[in-house]
């Protein structure tokens, strides 16, 4: 048997990738997936954590999170269009207009 | 009587209202008639009240209760007693006569409202002061005719000199008020009232007393004396404080007259007579008091030696006559000190006031070395100073006479500290003699040495001057007197008249020692008049041989021992140096300031600073609560355990 | 407590500040109708605080005209009013003073009109508000609001550096005030759930939390006094403010702080008091002659007589805590005079600086013969400043002298140097500005109108009236002042203060 | 295997998000055969009236322990709706002047105060969640609303992008939680963590919540999104973004941490109070360095979380009720000087405001109210705001975090009074203020400046 | 070893380092295929947790729905610039180091980390019931609030794409 914490170890191990993903790359779409990372790695340690504690609430948290991420991405992704369409870039340099 | 007494302040007040209010407008070239008769009327009063006086009666009563705060009561109230009797007397009857002149000297000045109801509400200071009860009222006084004193000096305010010295007159008063109220406080402090009744009944208890201060105990009544002291040495112009009195002569001269020669400047002596109780309780206090005194006249008279300007030399003669006086309580003879006041108030006064027709006629010029033979044209002016001189010079017979030698011999009979003060006196008398006869004979005597146009313009001064002078010389005369001591057949009715307020001095030496001592003053003053007829009639060329020969010390006392410029370099431009550079533009400016300033600009830069941190890039805001979580998970791990 | 029959205090209040809004309904073209408005207001709360005067019981220490009404009961605040002898004085004061605030301002205040009398009359309702609160939290509010229409007259109508001075003014009094916020709401918890004056000066708190509180409070009250060393705001404010706003900073504002000090400070925090007075009276004596001295140096009008406040303000803080009954009532008596002579002082400069536009002494000169009026009364007023006997600054000093030195002779020597100086720099501005050769740029100015003899007017009787007959002042405080000694018992403290605190050093 | 067909689940205490989202739903339809935008704002001001209405009505729990309505709640709903309300007010031109701004905007209004409503009355950290989102992504839109705007997609894609990453350490913090207890329910978190001693992986999972709801309540180091984003959205948008979710965010921090954190109360008020002062430091001291009247309203919006973070760090019931009494006067004030930036054309730079007295007193006077009132200058509902979190404060004993709270309000005070200074001043750069009056955002102006006056001076209507 | 442990292994390998690569490389066409297999992998992960259905919405949603949907929109943008353009920001290593230090505390409380409290959905229970079943019973029960505001979110999603993605005629 695989213990959890094997499985929290993968999990945070992918969490941390997509936050550093998020933090260095330039590109939004990446950046974007650097999260779906981050939320899947969360998903991964929900569902050990239900299958460890035998309760199935981690995995329905996880059914929402996967529905949350599909509109948080059609959301997105539709800033980006429209943002695209006036900048006609997705590097995060071009989008500092507003600083300080 | 109580109330009538109200009269002697208030009627030259109310005159005093009168004037300054409708003066400008309505009264204007008849101010004098208002002014004059405020001080007439307190003249008349004040002779009624002497009346009263010498039929036994002395008066000591509150008007109204003017502070109260816990136990610290202050009331306005009224001493008449004999000492107070004479001030009245000297205090109305010379400015009666001041006004009288004035009428004359101040006629056509713009002025004219101003100066009288100036005049009059310095009457009313100083009639205030001396009729006072308690301390506070007499400080009260005291402040108001420096004042007087302020606004008539720097009467014409155009001249930067006058304001210049009005404003010195005041502020070096204040140094001796500064002690003055130290004392005034410190009596109440320890004997629980400021009233002369109370202080005088308990300041015994005090005997013995010390406090301590930064770590000495001092002698309390010995402090309160010489703090109540330093109001008298500001007010009275002695030494260190005597450097505004000569300045003060760019005022009126009626001004020097009244105020800094006959009344005002008197009101230390006046002060510290009247607080003999307290003053015999101390002995180095009573030193320091006889000491200053001698000192001041020699170093008044020495000056005056070599001055040129006619009013300044009287103002030296002043300052020296002052410390006479000073010299007279110091040793005990309280009532010689008086004594001298009273004639000194008229002979000085004459002094000035004949000073004050010499420039009426001069057209407003003091320089003596200028003037010369004007004997013939101004004979009333002549004899009357002549007579002023003489009394000054202690000649028997005169008034100035019988009070200076009350004070020498009274000097004489005091002890060690006495012998000394008498042997300066004495030398003092010599001076007195030499520099008063030195204008006598330069200014009245020879040829005229002025202008053309001055000596076309020469003329006798008109009767509303002419007649105070001639009634001032008689007081010059004779107004010694009434003092005449029991060795030349007198019996001194004054000293006795003074004797319940101020005692009685003690004389252990013999009568033949008493004329000795006389005979000395009397020789020495003539010698005085002699050297002067000599250098400036006979042989004119001799003082300025002296002059060059001796130029070093000629110098010092030309420049009058530098103690101006000493004064301007210690107080006033280091104060200015302290203001400007250091506290304006140190203290405040830098450091307080720079924090106050400083704080908000190194804020803002701050600000500026973390602004840039918000550099609108995505990943730097990423970076950043990656960071804070790092941060803040990393203390609570550390903090909480 | 005399409760009142008839709300006397909370009109004195409400009559400004209704007023201000109904003024700020004035169109605003009708410039005049605005001004005689404010006129009329001003005019009509003075006459009712002068009933104040008349109607007050001088032989009681108690609270007189109290009107109390809860207001928010989840923190026990109420709206609770009321005077007695310490305050009742100063109340007459601001009213009296926004009265010839109003008159000064007649012509010299162009733009903006409106607003600027608005603010004057809102000004006015706080001030009053702040004498009259028994309620900390009230207090609290009144003492802030004033900030906001002061900063406004500072910084809109002032002059050229204005802005600068209304901020640093603003935030100098603000950071001082939230400290004070703290101190009155932990003087809240441990004082058992009330901010109600009386209640709390009943307790005696712990030694450690009464020194907490007590700087919490100094910080405030000490900023608008303003003590040495947070007394910069004050040359600026005064500097820059319009004539009436200088007038109502040196006159009532800064009283303030003082009066902190009295009605709070003291009695809430007796012990604290009684070891922190040498601190204090070391700080004010600083004061006095460091203000005394800068002053020596300027070359300004407005900001010479600000720095005279700041030297002034050091008497009434030293006499205050000298902590007995000469220093205290010099300490409140001086407060009003300094009101009135620095008010007057400033009301002065105003009546000339709108006819030249210039602060700097040296471009006047000889004024004594250009406007013979004028001088003489800024005479009178120069004289009052530097304590001439007769006039109100006398008796204030030197019942503050006997006070201060009563309690430490030392710092009473010292303080007492401050006559000199004080004599020095305004007999020195006084000359610079009035005597000497007529300065040809002043040559041709007009002396003073009635408008402007009747604004002063008023002050130069109560210069003499003071200085004449202080009982009539000192009666009001006398029962008041005994209740503030009673509860510090220092009554018949003789101990040298400092040497104490030498000692406590060692 | 029967299925059991379950109880329909008690709504009463739902009514209130139920009257919310079926408003949301209708308008979404309505939206396009309806042109008359204020007859839409008006449904929507309706639908917030309504709500508060029924809210004392509807307290309960439902949906299986899942959702709560107690006065907590509802209090903080009241704040969602008087939120609503006035965004709704000052939207009501604004929208119509900035075009294009699409019809949706009304129903992503209604549905982001759903959002917040369902926040403020979880009972179930999914429940929590999904409100969150609900309310982000609403808002997401809102603030890219202006589609063609690029400072508008901007915002939106930083808010977007940011939030996201937020959330998913929420999720994480989340199911760490889950892990340690088994459930999701906060009190039965509570309950079972009071079992538990504290250890590393409660600590970790509770400062990830932690920072999550830091970035919704825009508290540093978590704040860098909102000024961006305040400048970028449209003005009413901000206006709602710097009440709204700050207040949910406040809501579900005291439901959160109040609550299922109770036992390892000492690490959480650590890291708040952490937060607390960095907030209030950068809050302040960056505002002062800020030319746009936006962005310095976000700075000061940020500086105010740090304030209302003090009551959450006192953690006692009266700190609670003072945060939502702060909350509340400050949703008066902040709206009510957006409201004055819409109403002004050109109001976004500070140096706009110059001279504003002069050809708009009025308006000038209001803002001057408000920017004291920010500050916290009696008598002004700002002064009561802090006083009474000042109070509660120091009662629980955070003296000295209010000592820093009241030093930087200092600070704060010289970049508010630095618009008033420029209003009042100095000349204006232009020739005349131009404003945009309409009758709606004229009542949106009155209804604020009425509150801030009527609550400074009789706050005991609220505390 | 168990063979269940090898396969995790070869999971855990190869789903960190399709992570790395998806973050670091060039191509975002290449990094949401990329993504693809992980998102397969992730899949096969949940089978051994006896999460089937979730496995397979995994499959279906995230990578045949969300995944298609970033081809989509990368497929709609401009290409080329990005392959020129450096992919990482000029501070990354400070973006490594603070996900290093964080993934640092992450795996050290882990590592502490201890199951507590069990619930009653046993694997022999969820066995019996299958997972779909299981979920269904308690996602349409107990969880109904949730699920509806999911679908209030999935509503909004569509609102919001069609209001920011629309293109406006001004």
């Amino acid at each position: 048997m695989v213990p959890l914490n094997w499985y929290l170890y993968l999990s945070s191990v992918i969490f941390v990738i997509g936050v550093v993903g998020f933090l260095i790359r330039r590109n939004l779409i990446i950046m974007f997936m650097s999260i779906e990372l981050m939320l899947n790695a969360v998903n991964i340690s929900l569902i050990a954590f239900s299958h460890y504690i035998q309760d199935l609430k981690g995995q329905i948290m996880v059914f929402f999170i996967i529905t949350v991420a599909a509109a948080e991405a059609a959301i997105g992704l539709a800033i980006l269009v429209a943002l695209f369409r006036n900048k006609n870039s997705i590097n995060t340099d071009d989008i500092a207009i507003m600083k300080g | 009587m109580q109330e009538l007494f109200l009269l002697i302040p208030l009627s030259p007040l109310i005159t005093f209202f009168v004037n300054i209010i409708f003066g400008k407008n309505y009264i204007k070239d008849n101010a004098h008639i208002v002014a004059i008769l405020g001080v007439g009327v307190s003249f008349v009063v004040s002779i009624l009240a002497m009346i009263e006086v010498l039929s036994g009666n002395v008066y000591n009563y509150d008007v109204y209760s003017w502070i109260v705060s816990g136990n610290f009561k202050v009331t306005i109230g009224f001493l008449i007693d004999q000492l107070t009797a004479i001030m009245l007397m000297v205090v109305t009857s010379i400015s009666l006569l001041v006004h009288i002149y004035s009428v004359g000297y101040m006629h056509g000045d713009k002025g004219y409202y101003r100066f009288f109801s100036y005049l009059n509400l310095f009457t009313f200071s100083m009639l205030m002061l001396v009729l006072s009860n308690n301390l506070l009222q007499l400080y009260l006084g005291w402040e108001a005719v420096g004042l007087c004193s302020y606004f008539l000096i720097g009467y014409w305010y155009e001249k930067k000199t006058a304001a210049d010295a009005g404003k010195k007159a005041f502020i070096v008063n204040r140094f001796g008020d500064f002690g003055f109220g130290l004392g005034v406080i410190l009596i109440f402090l320890y004997i629980g009232s400021i009233h002369y009744s109370d202080i005088f009944a308990n300041v015994g208890g005090l005997k013995g007393h010390t406090i301590y201060i930064l770590g000495y105990n001092v002698d309390l009544i010995t402090l309160i004396a010489l703090l109540l002291f330093c109001g008298a040495v500001g007010k009275s112009a002695q030494i260190p404080l005597h450097v505004w009195l000569p300045d003060a002569m760019e005022g009126p001269t009626p001004v020097s007259a009244l105020i800094h020669a006959a009344t005002m400047v008197t009101a230390g002596v006046f002060m510290v007579a009247r607080f003999n109780p307290l003053f015999n309780l101390s002995e180095i206090a009573m030193m320091v008091v006889a000491l200053t005194g001698a000192i001041t006249s020699l170093f008044a008279a020495t000056i005056a030696l070599v001055q040129n300007d006619i009013k300044r030399i009287i103002a030296y003669s002043t300052v020296s006559q002052l410390g006479y006086m000073f010299l007279a309580c110091g040793v005990g003879a309280y009532g010689a000190g008086i004594f001298h006041l009273y004639t000194h108030a008229y002979f000085k006064a004459l002094l000035f006031l004949g000073a004050g027709s010499v420039m009426h006629a001069m057209a407003g010029e003091l320089d003596i070395q200028k003037m010369g033979g004007l004997k013939k044209y101004m004979p009333v002016t002549y004899w009357t100073f002549l007579i002023a001189s003489l009394s000054i010079a202690g000649i028997p017979g005169l008034a100035g006479f019988f009070s200076k030698d009350e004070i020498l011999w009274l000097a004489y009979n005091a002890g060690p500290v006495g012998k000394v003060v008498w042997l300066i006196g004495t030398v003092v008398a010599g001076l007195t003699a030499f520099y008063s006869f030195r204008i006598v004979f330069l200014a009245f005597h020879g040829n005229f040495r002025g202008t053309h146009e001055q000596e076309h313009h020469l003329h006798e001064s008109p009767p509303s001057m002419t007649v105070p002078l001639i009634i001032l010389a008689i007081g010059a005369l004779a107004a010694g007197w009434v003092g005449i001591p029991s060795v030349l057949g007198g019996h001194n009715q004054i000293g006795h008249f003074l004797e319940p307020v101020l005692g009685h001095p003690n004389v252990s030496a013999s009568h033949s020692e008493e004329i000795k001592v006389m005979a000395i003053s009397v020789a020495i003053a003539s010698l005085g008049i002699f050297i002067s007829w000599f250098f400036y009639v006979k042989k004119p060329i001799i003082p300025r041989l002296l002059a060059r020969w001796f130029n070093n010390i000629y110098k010092i006392l030309w420049n009058k021992y530098y103690v101006d410029e000493l004064y301007e370099y210690i107080f006033v431009k280091s104060s200015f140096l302290l203001s400007r550079a250091f506290l304006i533009g140190f203290t405040d400016m830098k450091v307080i300031e720079g924090i106050v300033n400083g704080i908000p600009k190194a804020i803002g830069r701050f600000g500026g600073f973390l602004s840039k941190l918000q550099t609108g890039q995505l990943q730097h805001y990423g970076i950043g609560m990656a960071l804070g979580l790092f941060i803040v998970y990393t203390i609570v791990l550390i903090l909480t355990k | 407590m005399i409760q009142a029959k008839f709300p006397l205090l909370s009109v004195l209040i409400f009559v400004p500040v209704v007023g201000a809004i109904l003024v700020a309904l004035i169109s605003r073209q009708r410039e005049n109708l605005i001004r005689s408005a404010t006129l009329f207001i001003t005019l009509i709360v003075f006459l009712i605080s002068l009933s104040l005067f008349t109607s007050f019981d001088k032989t009681t220490r108690s609270m007189q005209f109290v009107e109390v009404y809860e207001w928010v009961p989840t923190f026990g605040i109420k709206y609770f009013l009321g005077i007695d002898g310490i305050s009742v004085l100063f109340i007459l004061l601001s009213t009296l003073l926004s009265v010839l605030c109003v008159t000064i301002s007649w012509f010299s205040i162009t733009k903006k009109v409106k607003e600027f009398y608005a603010s004057l009359l809102l000004i006015e309702g706080a001030m009053i508000g702040v004498f009259c609160s028994l309620d900390l939290f009230l207090f609290y509010i009144f003492w802030e609001a004033m900030l906001i229409p002061m900063y406004l007259l500072i910084g809109v109508w002032g002059g050229p550096n204005r802005i600068y001075a209304a901020i640093k003014f603003f935030l100098y009094t603000l950071v001082g005030s939230l400290l004070m916020l703290i101190g009155i709401i932990v003087l809240f918890l441990i004082g058992g759930g009330t901010f109600d004056l009386l209640k709390l000066m009943q307790y005696n708190y712990p030694y450690h939390i009464q020194l907490l509180l007590f700087w919490a409070f100094f910080t405030a009250f000490a900023v608008k006094v303003p003590m040495f060393p947070v007394h910069t705001w004050l040359p600026d404010a005064h500097t820059e403010a319009p004539t009436a706003g200088s007038v109502i900073l040196a006159g009532v504002l800064i009283k303030m702080g003082a009066y902190g000090f009295l009605r709070f400070s003291i009695p809430l925090f007796p012990d604290a008091t009684i070891s922190m007075a040498p601190v204090m009276m070391i700080l004010s004596v600083i004061a006095i002659v460091y203000g005394g001295f800068i002053c020596l140096g300027q070359t300004d009008l407005k900001r010479l007589i600000a720095y005279s406040s700041v030297s002034h303000m050091g008497f009434v803080t030293l006499g205050i805590f000298a902590l007995n009954t000469q220093g205290l009532q010099g300490g409140i008596l001086q407060m009003i005079n300094h009101g009135i002579v620095t008010g007057a002082l400033f009301l002065c400069v105003g009546v000339i600086y709108d006819r030249t536009h210039t602060r700097e002494m040296a471009d006047y000169g000889g004024l004594a013969t250009v406007m013979p009026v004028y001088s003489a009364f800024f005479m009178v007023f120069t004289l009052a400043s530097i304590g001439l006997p007769g006039t109100n600054g006398f008796v204030g000093e030197f019942l503050i002298l006997v006070g201060g030195f009563t309690a430490s002779k030392p710092l009473g020597v010292i303080a007492a140097t401050g006559i000199i100086i004080g004599a020095a720099y305004m007999l020195m501005l006084y000359q610079k500005v009035f005597f000497v050769e007529t300065n040809e740029k002043v040559a041709n100015l007009k002396d003073m109108d009635k408008r402007e003899i009747l604004t002063l007017l008023p002050l130069l009787i109560l210069v003499l009236w003071i200085g004449v007959y202080p009982n009539a002042f000192l009666g009001f405080m006398d029962e008041s002042v005994k209740g503030v000694l009673e509860r510090i018992d220092m009554q018949n403290q003789s101990v040298d203060l400092i040497e104490k605190l030498l000692e406590g050093l060692k | 295997m029967i299925i059991v067909p379950p109880p329909f689940p008690n709504l009463t205490p739902f009514i209130p998000e139920l009257i919310v989202l079926s408003v949301a739903m209708v308008l979404l339809l309505l939206e396009i055969w309806v042109k008359n935008r204020v007859f839409i704002a008006g449904i929507c001001i309706l639908t917030g009236f309504a709500v508060i209405y029924c809210l004392n009505m509807s307290i309960g729990i439902t949906f299986n322990g899942m959702f709560i309505n107690d006065i907590y709640s509802v209090l903080f709903k009241i704040i969602f709706m008087v939120c609503l309300i006035l965004t709704v007010l000052i939207s009501l031109n604004y929208i119509d002047r900035e075009k294009p701004i699409r019809g949706e905007y009304y129903s992503l209004l209604l549905f982001a105060t759903a959002g917040m409503m369902l926040m403020a009355s979880a009972k179930d950290l999914m429940v929590l969640y999904l409100g969150l989102e609900l309310m982000a992504l609403s808002t997401y839109i809102l603030a890219g609303i202006k589609t063609l705007n690029i400072k508008s997609n901007e915002a939106a894609i930083k808010y977007f992008m940011l939030g996201a990453f937020s959330s998913a350490f929420l999720l994480f913090g989340i199911s760490m939680l889950y892990g340690l207890t088994a459930t999701t329910d906060i009190y039965l978190i509570a309950e079972r963590l009071k079992d538990t001693e504290r250890s590393l992986p409660l600590i970790l999972s509770m400062i990830m919540i932690v920072v999550a709801f830091s970035f919704k309540i825009a508290a540093a180091p978590f704040h860098m999104w909102s000024p961006d984003v305040y400048e970028g959205a449209p003005t009413s948008v901000t206006a709602f973004l710097s009440v709204g979710p700050k207040a949910a965010g406040f809501a579900v921090i005291g439901r959160v941490f109040y609550i299922a954190f109770e036992g390892i109360q000492p690490d959480w008020t650590t890291a708040f109070i952490i937060i607390s002062v960095i907030t209030m430091a950068i809050g302040n001291i960056v505002a002062l360095a800020q030319t746009n009247i936006k962005r310095m309203l976000a700075y000061s919006s940020i500086a105010h979380a740090g304030y209302i973070l003090i009551g959450i760090v006192t953690s006692t019931y009266e700190s609670l009720q003072a945060v939502i009494n702060y909350l509340m006067i400050y949703t008066f004030m902040n709206i009510g000087a957006f409201a004055i930036v819409i109403l002004l054309d050109k109001g976004e730079e500070i140096q706009d405001y110059n001279g504003l007295s002069k050809h708009r007193p009025l308006v000038a006077a209001i803002m001057l109210l408000f920017m004291f009132s920010l500050v916290g200058i009696p008598p002004t509902a700002g002064f009561i705001a802090k006083f009474n979190l000042f109070v509660s404060a120091i009662h629980g004993g955070q003296i000295w975090l209010v000592v820093i709270a009241v030093i930087f309000s200092a600070v704060s005070a010289f970049y508010y009074l630095r618009v008033v200074m420029n209003m009042y001043m100095k000349d204006p750069l232009v020739e005349e203020h131009q404003i945009h009056l309409s009758p709606s955002l004229g009542f949106a102006i009155f209804i604020t400046v009425v509150m801030v006056m009527v609550l400074g001076l009789f706050p005991s209507l609220i505390i | 070893m168990t063979t269940v442990e090898y396969f995790f292994i070869y999971f855990a390998v190869s789903m960190v380092f399709l992570s790395l690569l998806i973050i670091t490389v060039k191509n975002p066409v290449h990094s949401i295929l990329l993504m693809l297999v992980l998102f397969f992998h992730i899949a096969g992960l949940y089978l051994f947790l006896n999460a089937e259905f979730l496995a397979a919405v995994q499959v279906i949603l995230y990578a045949g729905a969300i995944l298609v949907l970033f081809l989509f929109v990368i497929m709609m943008l401009n290409l080329k610039e990005e392959l020129v353009s450096h992919r990482f920001i000029g501070e990354w290593p400070v973006g490594v180091a603070i996900g290093l230090s964080i993934s640092l505390f992450c795996i050290f409380a882990i590592s502490h980390f201890q199951i507590k409290y069990e619930g009653n959905m046993t694997i022999e229970i969820i066995k019996t019931l299958t997972n779909t079943k299981a979920l269904g019973k308690i996602l349409y029960t107990e969880f109904l609030l949730p699920f509806e505001i999911a679908s209030i979110i999935l509503l909004i999603a569509i609102v919001g794409a069609i209001v920011l993605a629309k293109k406006e005629q001004s």
